[in-house]
């Protein structure tokens, strides 16, 4: 038996949630589609592949007050920000729901970061399935799939007569609270994303392939802007900075990029990764090297977006099988 | 973390009548970084001054505020009681709550929150100020100047008696310039030649004085103190060691050329000195038109026919001075300080068609009447008209030829001409009794110790016949010129039949006034003429430190004037050349070498060439500043988009902090 | 810009000229409104085009930059490169948003202190009609 | 002629590497979508088979100049391009007797996106006017000479607008920069080694990816460029936020011409209008 919810009343559904809590989701803006907070649910975008930046930002925004100190007559005061209000994304795609799972791994360890939990404890996802991948999408490649629902809350998925729906946990259970789900014998189709990259043992090939030629080669073309990490649901950095103004100090963290230049660069001027070349190697060794060596997972969830971003189309999936080769024939290549 | 003092001055009500000082004072001690706030009465008085030195020692202040009247008024004043009190003097700031303040706004209520927004302002700009530190440059204690007219030979004797070296530099083969061209000088009437030689000769004879004559500035480099400059010295093709000037040489000589010195009237020869009292007395041959050079040429091509080979110069000197072998060399030679002096010429009449575009003999410029008067010139002292060498009887004299006339762009007068004018008539009578002259005239401008007697004298005692009005059009008849104008106060048309007509040409800058001044990176005006630094109150002095101009090249003069300016320009001279060292003010552009790109768009917009390069241990050629010659004008960090230069006093960090005391969330 | 009300306006005067003119309206005593504030700079020709976009975003409602009037510039040239700078620099802000009127250049030399007080008032006479802008 | 092209890139790149002129040319390869150009460098001649030259080869090569140290380097450039590199030739970033240029008529290249397949001409070269390279060694193509007029309408339409709706469509836009700074990586006029939104002190711009940041570092990019952007558009290419950055360049662009009669990067002498003046000109500045 599958639980279905009429397009009708899956749109009420959303205009209830949107009353108290604030809910995000897809929205076409000119040719993007880009998820916002949305107000009324026209707004919403229900027919689209993947949005061209990803959800992190409502677990990690762009920029985010930490803290803010006051000085008055010779007294600090110190406010810590604090998140209230309870956010429903909508319309999160299983591979970022993924990678918001894949950033716990930094933000959730010891001590865990506050404002990160603040916002995974207030958030609820309501993921949608793909029905039918983008060309850049591998998810299955990295360890996910067009209809995995272990990262979010409920799962939806597209079915002639509405949307399938699989409660998850006890968040996604409250939030349907009340909702009338009628009983159907559709079967969701599950599709496949065939899309596969040789990510076995791509750890190790990364390792080996760590002093060979072929990175400086490949930052050659390489712009080094900070599109791929912004558009990336796995990348975490930031910066960090104090506003004053007056007596008041605001701390403030915003996204940053080891693609941009002072991202390494320390007091006195010296930067250890100032060639371009180790410089764009530190990207993926990150997502395919270190990351999987310090949290398990692979820092990458097949999404595609930086495929598709990368102006002078650096390709992760391209890389991943030049590496695997390179690879096997490193110390051919030499720096 | 800084220390800083604030101090509100009431100068007595000018302000406290106004801005409730003491509620400023209250709101100071509470902004950033402020550790001690005071009033004063009168902050600039000495009771006020002490008060800030001995809170500066109580309060241990690194940093002070001052806000009281315009920084223009008393930054200097207060630059040196902080000093005094052990403070750089630039870690200083004012605000001009006076001027700015309490002066323009009657409302107490915004004066106060105004007066508090530019406390806080200076407070969040002195707190980025840096202690500077003057630096003291070198210097080279001797003297450049270009132009060896009266001008130039007054500065170079003032110069010399200071003790000081100097170098003259003058394009002709003499010294002298147009003083050395005229017959007597008004209003005295003493003789021009006879005050002027005196002093070439003291040139030539100084042992300070260095005098290049026939030679040309080519480049100047460097700042004040520190020039280097490339002088041309034109071969002569005479050893002036040997030559004695006796002259047999430029007797011998069988070319004949118009001579430039008597404007045409008369000739010189091949090998010649402009005038007899020349100084150097001694000849250079004019290679152009020598017959033995002209062969010499020929002989490279050996195309056209043979010319002589004269050589007859070679064969009367009895020392052997002639020295074919003589070529333009240039030389390379240091100085602290430059005077310009490059004089001026004398419009060319050719241009106005009314008066026979030049074309008539007998319509002569006034300059040409010098030479016929002087018992030195072509005529040896006798008028004689140029067409026919008879006595005029009739001259007519006519004003503003090429001054004060938009039509020929010559807007200015000339301011001699009335005078030179009235001279002549006066002349004129003397040589002959029976002349009458007639002078056309748009209004006499006789400004100047004794020039209005002087001018009555022409029209009383001589009987000149002063007609106000311009003259349409001169016409040759019967060997005669008749000159047709109008007598404005009369308001009828005249007609005079004049032997020789005398057209009162103005002044204008010599031609290459321009050419010098721009390898000296000074400026000019429309007509050419230099540009003084402050037309009151630095006459002599350039925007660029350590040249200076005078004389007739910055504008039209009479002789004393000229005089007192090259004495004026020598004195400035003097008094940097007197010291033993230049202090260099520190509020100078500054270069971050780790930032410049090396797009020199700085040294594009430089006014004052203060950008140089440099090589970076990395081999990257970035710029610097020569802060000896940068002013402190901060064009250069607007120029700079990496952010490389900064101005200090007035760094971005300083603008900004003071920006967003006023605004921002 | 504390207890003022009425437009924020920021002005940057060359020292040379504007800036002492700016004191000859106060030794003439020619009274003006007290909104704007003085940032002093040595030639108009120093300050740049970033500080006055700067300016904007951080909220003020007007700037104004005075210097010698061109052929007076105390470093021979400055004004002539300001000229330049702010011609571009008003259209720019304009065509973003930020009306020309807000952003004013203005010649006034050492001795007008009368204009800079008439320059000011109008100024800020017009900011008032035109309201204040919030801080983007 | 685009096969053609590629053909006459693959053997004059193979005759300079082989003959030692070039350690690396710098010239276009098909993408992994099959569809789009990419840039390529080619250090091997065995390897120059690899260059491509169709109508996607949107990127501007000369910004790879400036990474090359000096390196005697080869570089695929179209008209647009070529004023780049007589504008880092002017500000002293390259010296051309270590580059050489295949310089080729670009036919116009179209509308750019990854996996994208378009013929729909890109806006800079439906407006452009520099079809034939300023600067080569190598011309591939013949010269375009007839060039249109200036076209200045989509500038127009926007200065129709109230100050106030210019003032919402820049807010609405500078809302969704990321401040990912791809406009100014791309940007063959951008090489300083410290850009002044990064600076931390004096700090022009605050780190917040927020609309007053924005629109300042927007703001300033473009004011940047002024006197200098080529009109490769490459910025607005590369935005992944599509904002329109060439309405500012084409806006300075305008009064540039306007104000000062010129245009950017038409020769390698040229002095920028900012850093030059004339003491008589009327700029409608304080009068």
């Amino acid at each position: 038996m599958t639980k279905v919810l009429g397009r009708s009343e899956l749109e009420s559904w959303l205009g209830e949630i949107m009353r108290e809590r604030t809910l995000v989701a897809p929205r076409r803006i000119d040719d993007l589609v880009l998820f916002t907070p949305v107000q009324s649910v026209d707004e919403i975008a229900f027919d689209f592949d993947n949005t061209n930046l990803s959800p992190k930002e409502f677990f990690f925004p762009r920029t985010e007050t930490l803290f803010t100190t006051v000085y008055k007559d010779g007294e600090v005061e110190l406010t810590p920000a604090v998140i209230d209000r309870e956010t429903v994304i909508f319309g999160i795609r299983p591979c970022d729901a993924r990678g918001i799972a894949i950033c716990d791994g930094p933000y959730l360890g010891d001590p865990p970061d506050s404002l990160w939990a603040q916002h995974r404890e207030k958030t609820t996802l309501i993921g949608l399935a793909c029905t039918r991948p983008a060309p850049q999408c591998f998810c299955s490649s990295m360890g996910s799939a067009p209809n995995d629902s272990s990262n979010v809350d409920i799962l939806l998925t597209e079915v002639e007569d509405g949307y399938a729906v699989e409660v998850i946990t006890e968040k996604g259970e409250n939030l349907l609270q009340g909702v009338e789900l009628k009983d159907s014998d559709v079967k969701p189709v599950a599709p496949s994303c065939d899309a596969s990259v040789p990510a076995d043992g791509i750890v190790e090939a990364v390792k080996k392939s760590f002093d060979d030629i072929y990175w400086s080669r490949l930052a050659d073309r390489c712009i080094h802007c900070n599109i791929c990490a912004y558009v990336c649901p796995t990348c975490y950095c930031f910066d960090i900075r104090d506003y004053k103004r007056g007596d008041v100090i605001e701390r403030i963290r915003t996204w940053e990029s080891c693609q941009s230049k002072g991202f390494t660069r320390i007091a006195g001027g010296y930067d250890p990764r100032a060639d371009k070349g180790s410089r764009l190697r530190q990207r993926f060794c990150h997502k395919l090297l270190y990351f999987p060596e310090q949290f398990g997972p692979l820092g990458c969830v097949g999404c595609g977006r930086c495929v598709v971003a990368c102006p002078v189309n650096i390709d992760i999936r391209e890389i991943i099988s030049d590496i695997q080769e390179t690879g096997a024939k490193v110390g051919q290549g030499s720096n | 973390m800084s220390r800083i003092g604030v101090f509100i001055c009431h100068c007595g009500t000018n302000i406290g009548g106004v801005v409730n000082v003491p509620e400023v004072v209250e709101a100071a001690r509470h902004m950033p970084l402020v550790v001690f706030a005071d009033e004063n009465k009168y902050t600039c008085s000495e009771v006020g001054q002490a008060s800030i030195r001995n809170a500066i020692a109580e309060h241990k202040l690194d940093r002070v505020v001052i806000a009281s009247c315009s920084p223009r008024m008393h930054e200097n004043t207060f630059r040196r009681t902080v000093a005094a009190a052990g403070i750089n003097p630039y870690l200083l700031e004012m605000a001009n709550i006076r001027e700015h303040c309490s002066w323009v706004h009657s409302d107490s209520r915004d004066a106060t929150s105004k007066a508090i927004d530019l406390v806080r302002m200076a407070v969040s700009k002195v707190a980025r100020h840096e202690a500077l530190f003057p630096r003291q440059i070198g210097l080279t204690k001797r003297a450049l100047i270009i132009g060896g007219g009266v001008t130039g030979i007054q500065a170079a004797l003032d110069i010399a008696a200071a003790g000081h070296e100097v170098v003259l530099v003058e394009k002709e083969p003499s010294i002298g310039g147009r003083m050395a061209q005229l017959d007597k000088t008004f209003p005295t009437l003493d003789c021009s030649a006879c005050i002027l030689t005196p002093k070439m000769v003291d040139v030539a004879q100084h042992p300070n004085i260095t005098l290049l004559s026939y030679s040309e500035v080519v480049d100047v480099r460097g700042f004040v103190g520190n020039f280097e400059v490339d002088i041309l010295r034109k071969a002569k093709m005479v050893d002036y060691d040997k030559c004695t000037g006796c002259g047999l040489c430029w007797q011998a000589c069988p070319e004949k050329i118009p001579s430039e010195f008597n404007l045409g009237l008369g000739y010189r020869t091949a090998i010649y000195i402009p005038f007899a009292q020349a100084v150097p007395n001694k000849p250079v041959i004019d290679i152009a038109n020598c017959r033995y050079e002209n062969y010499r040429r020929w002989k490279e091509t050996e195309q056209g026919p043979e010319p002589p080979q004269c050589r007859i110069c070679e064969g009367v000197c009895p020392t052997e001075a002639i020295d074919r072998t003589q070529r333009d060399e240039i030389i390379t030679e240091k100085f602290g300080a430059i005077i310009v002096t490059t004089g001026f010429k004398t419009f060319d009449h050719s241009v106005y068609g009314e008066y026979g575009s030049g074309k008539y003999p007998d319509v002569i410029s006034s300059l040409q009447l010098e030479r016929l008067m002087s018992a030195a010139g072509p005529t040896e002292g006798e008028v004689l008209r140029p067409s026919d060498g008879a006595h005029p009887r009739s001259v007519v004299f006519i004003q503003c030829v090429g001054s004060r006339d938009d039509k020929v762009n010559r807007p200015y007068c000339s301011k001699v001409c009335c005078m030179y004018t009235a001279k002549h008539a006066i002349m004129l009578k003397e040589h002959d009794p029976d002349v009458q002259c007639y002078v056309f005239y748009i209004d006499i401008r006789a400004g100047g110790k004794d020039f209005e007697e002087f001018a009555r004298r022409a029209q009383d005692e001589t009987g000149a016949l002063y007609l106000r009005g311009r003259v349409s059009q001169i016409y040759q008849k019967d060997g005669k010129l008749v000159v047709l104008g109008e007598d404005s106060l009369m308001g009828r048309p005249v007609e005079i039949t004049a032997d020789l007509v005398v057209l009162a040409t103005g002044m204008e800058a010599s031609e290459n006034a321009a050419e010098v001044a721009q390898k000296l990176n000074i400026s000019y005006n429309a007509y050419n003429f230099l540009i003084e630094a402050h037309p009151k109150l630095r006459p002599v002095e350039t925007q660029t430190d350590g040249i200076f101009i005078a004389g007739a090249a910055v504008g039209p003069r009479d002789i004393p004037d000229c005089v007192a300016h090259g004495s004026a320009a020598a004195v400035k001279a003097v008094a940097l050349l007197s010291q033993d060292s230049l202090t260099t003010d520190p509020l100078t552009s500054v270069v971050d070498p780790m930032k410049c790109v090396g797009c020199f768009a700085c040294r594009e917009v430089c006014p004052f060439n203060a950008v140089e390069e440099q090589t970076t241990r990395d081999g990257r050629i970035i710029a610097s500043i020569n802060e000896s010659v940068c002013k402190g004008c901060g064009l250069c960090v607007v120029a700079c988009r990496p952010g490389a230069i900064n101005l200090r006093g007035f760094t971005n960090q300083q603008l900004l902090s003071e920006v967003l005391t006023l605004v921002g969330r | 810009m504390s207890a003022d009300n009425g437009p924020r306006i920021i002005g940057f005067l060359c020292n040379w000229c504007s800036y002492a003119g700016a004191d000859m309206a106060g030794t003439s005593r020619i009274s003006y409104p007290s909104n704007i504030r003085i940032i002093r700079v040595p030639c108009s020709g120093r300050v740049d085009p970033m500080i006055i976009v700067k300016c904007f975003q951080e909220g003020a409602d007007a700037v104004l930059v005075a210097g010698c009037h061109p052929g007076d510039c105390h470093y021979n040239e400055g004004n002539y490169y300001s000229r330049r700078h702010f011609a571009l620099l008003r259209e720019l802000l304009d065509f973003m948003g930020i009306d020309k009127e807000r952003f004013r250049v203005e010649w006034v030399s050492a001795s007008e202190g009368k204009r800079f007080s008439q320059i000011v008032s109008r100024f800020t006479e017009d900011m008032k009609k035109m309201g204040s802008r919030e801080a983007v | 002629m685009e096969t053609e092209y590629t053909k006459q890139i693959r053997d004059k790149a193979r005759e300079l590497l082989e003959n030692g002129t070039v350690e690396c040319v710098i010239g276009y390869e098909t993408g992994t979508d099959g569809i789009n150009a990419r840039p390529a460098f080619i250090y091997d001649p065995a390897d120059v088979e690899r260059l491509v030259f169709d109508n996607t080869c949107s990127h501007n090569l000369v910004k790879y100049l400036l990474n090359m140290k000096g390196k005697p380097t080869a570089v695929v450039v179209k008209g647009c391009d070529s004023r780049a590199l007589n504008l880092l030739l002017a500000e002293k970033q390259l010296q051309r007797d270590n580059i050489y240029v295949i310089g080729v008529v670009c036919p116009g290249v179209v509308e750019w996106g990854w996996n994208k397949q378009s013929d729909k001409l890109q806006k800079r070269c439906v407006l452009c006017r520099q079809h034939t390279p300023l600067i080569h060694d190598i011309l591939l193509g013949e010269p375009v000479t007839e060039e249109p007029p200036p076209d200045f309408t989509d500038v127009a339409e926007m200065e129709a607008m109230s100050s106030e709706e210019r003032a919402a469509f820049w807010q609405e836009q500078v809302e969704r920069c990321i401040r990912c700074y791809a406009c100014r990586q791309a940007c063959p006029g951008c090489y300083c080694i410290d850009c002044f939104v990064e600076q931390l002190d004096p700090e022009w711009v605050g780190i917040r990816i927020a609309p007053g940041e924005n629109l300042m570092w927007n703001t300033i990019r473009a004011f940047h460029l002024a006197g200098r952007c080529v009109a490769c558009n490459e910025c607005e290419r590369v935005c992944p936020v599509n904002i329109p950055l060439s309405l500012l360049n084409r806006k300075l662009e305008q009064e540039v011409l306007d104000l000062f009669d010129y245009r950017p990067g038409m020769s390698e002498d040229a002095i920028a209008p900012l850093i030059t003046f004339k003491k008589d000109e009327k700029l409608g500045i304080g009068e």
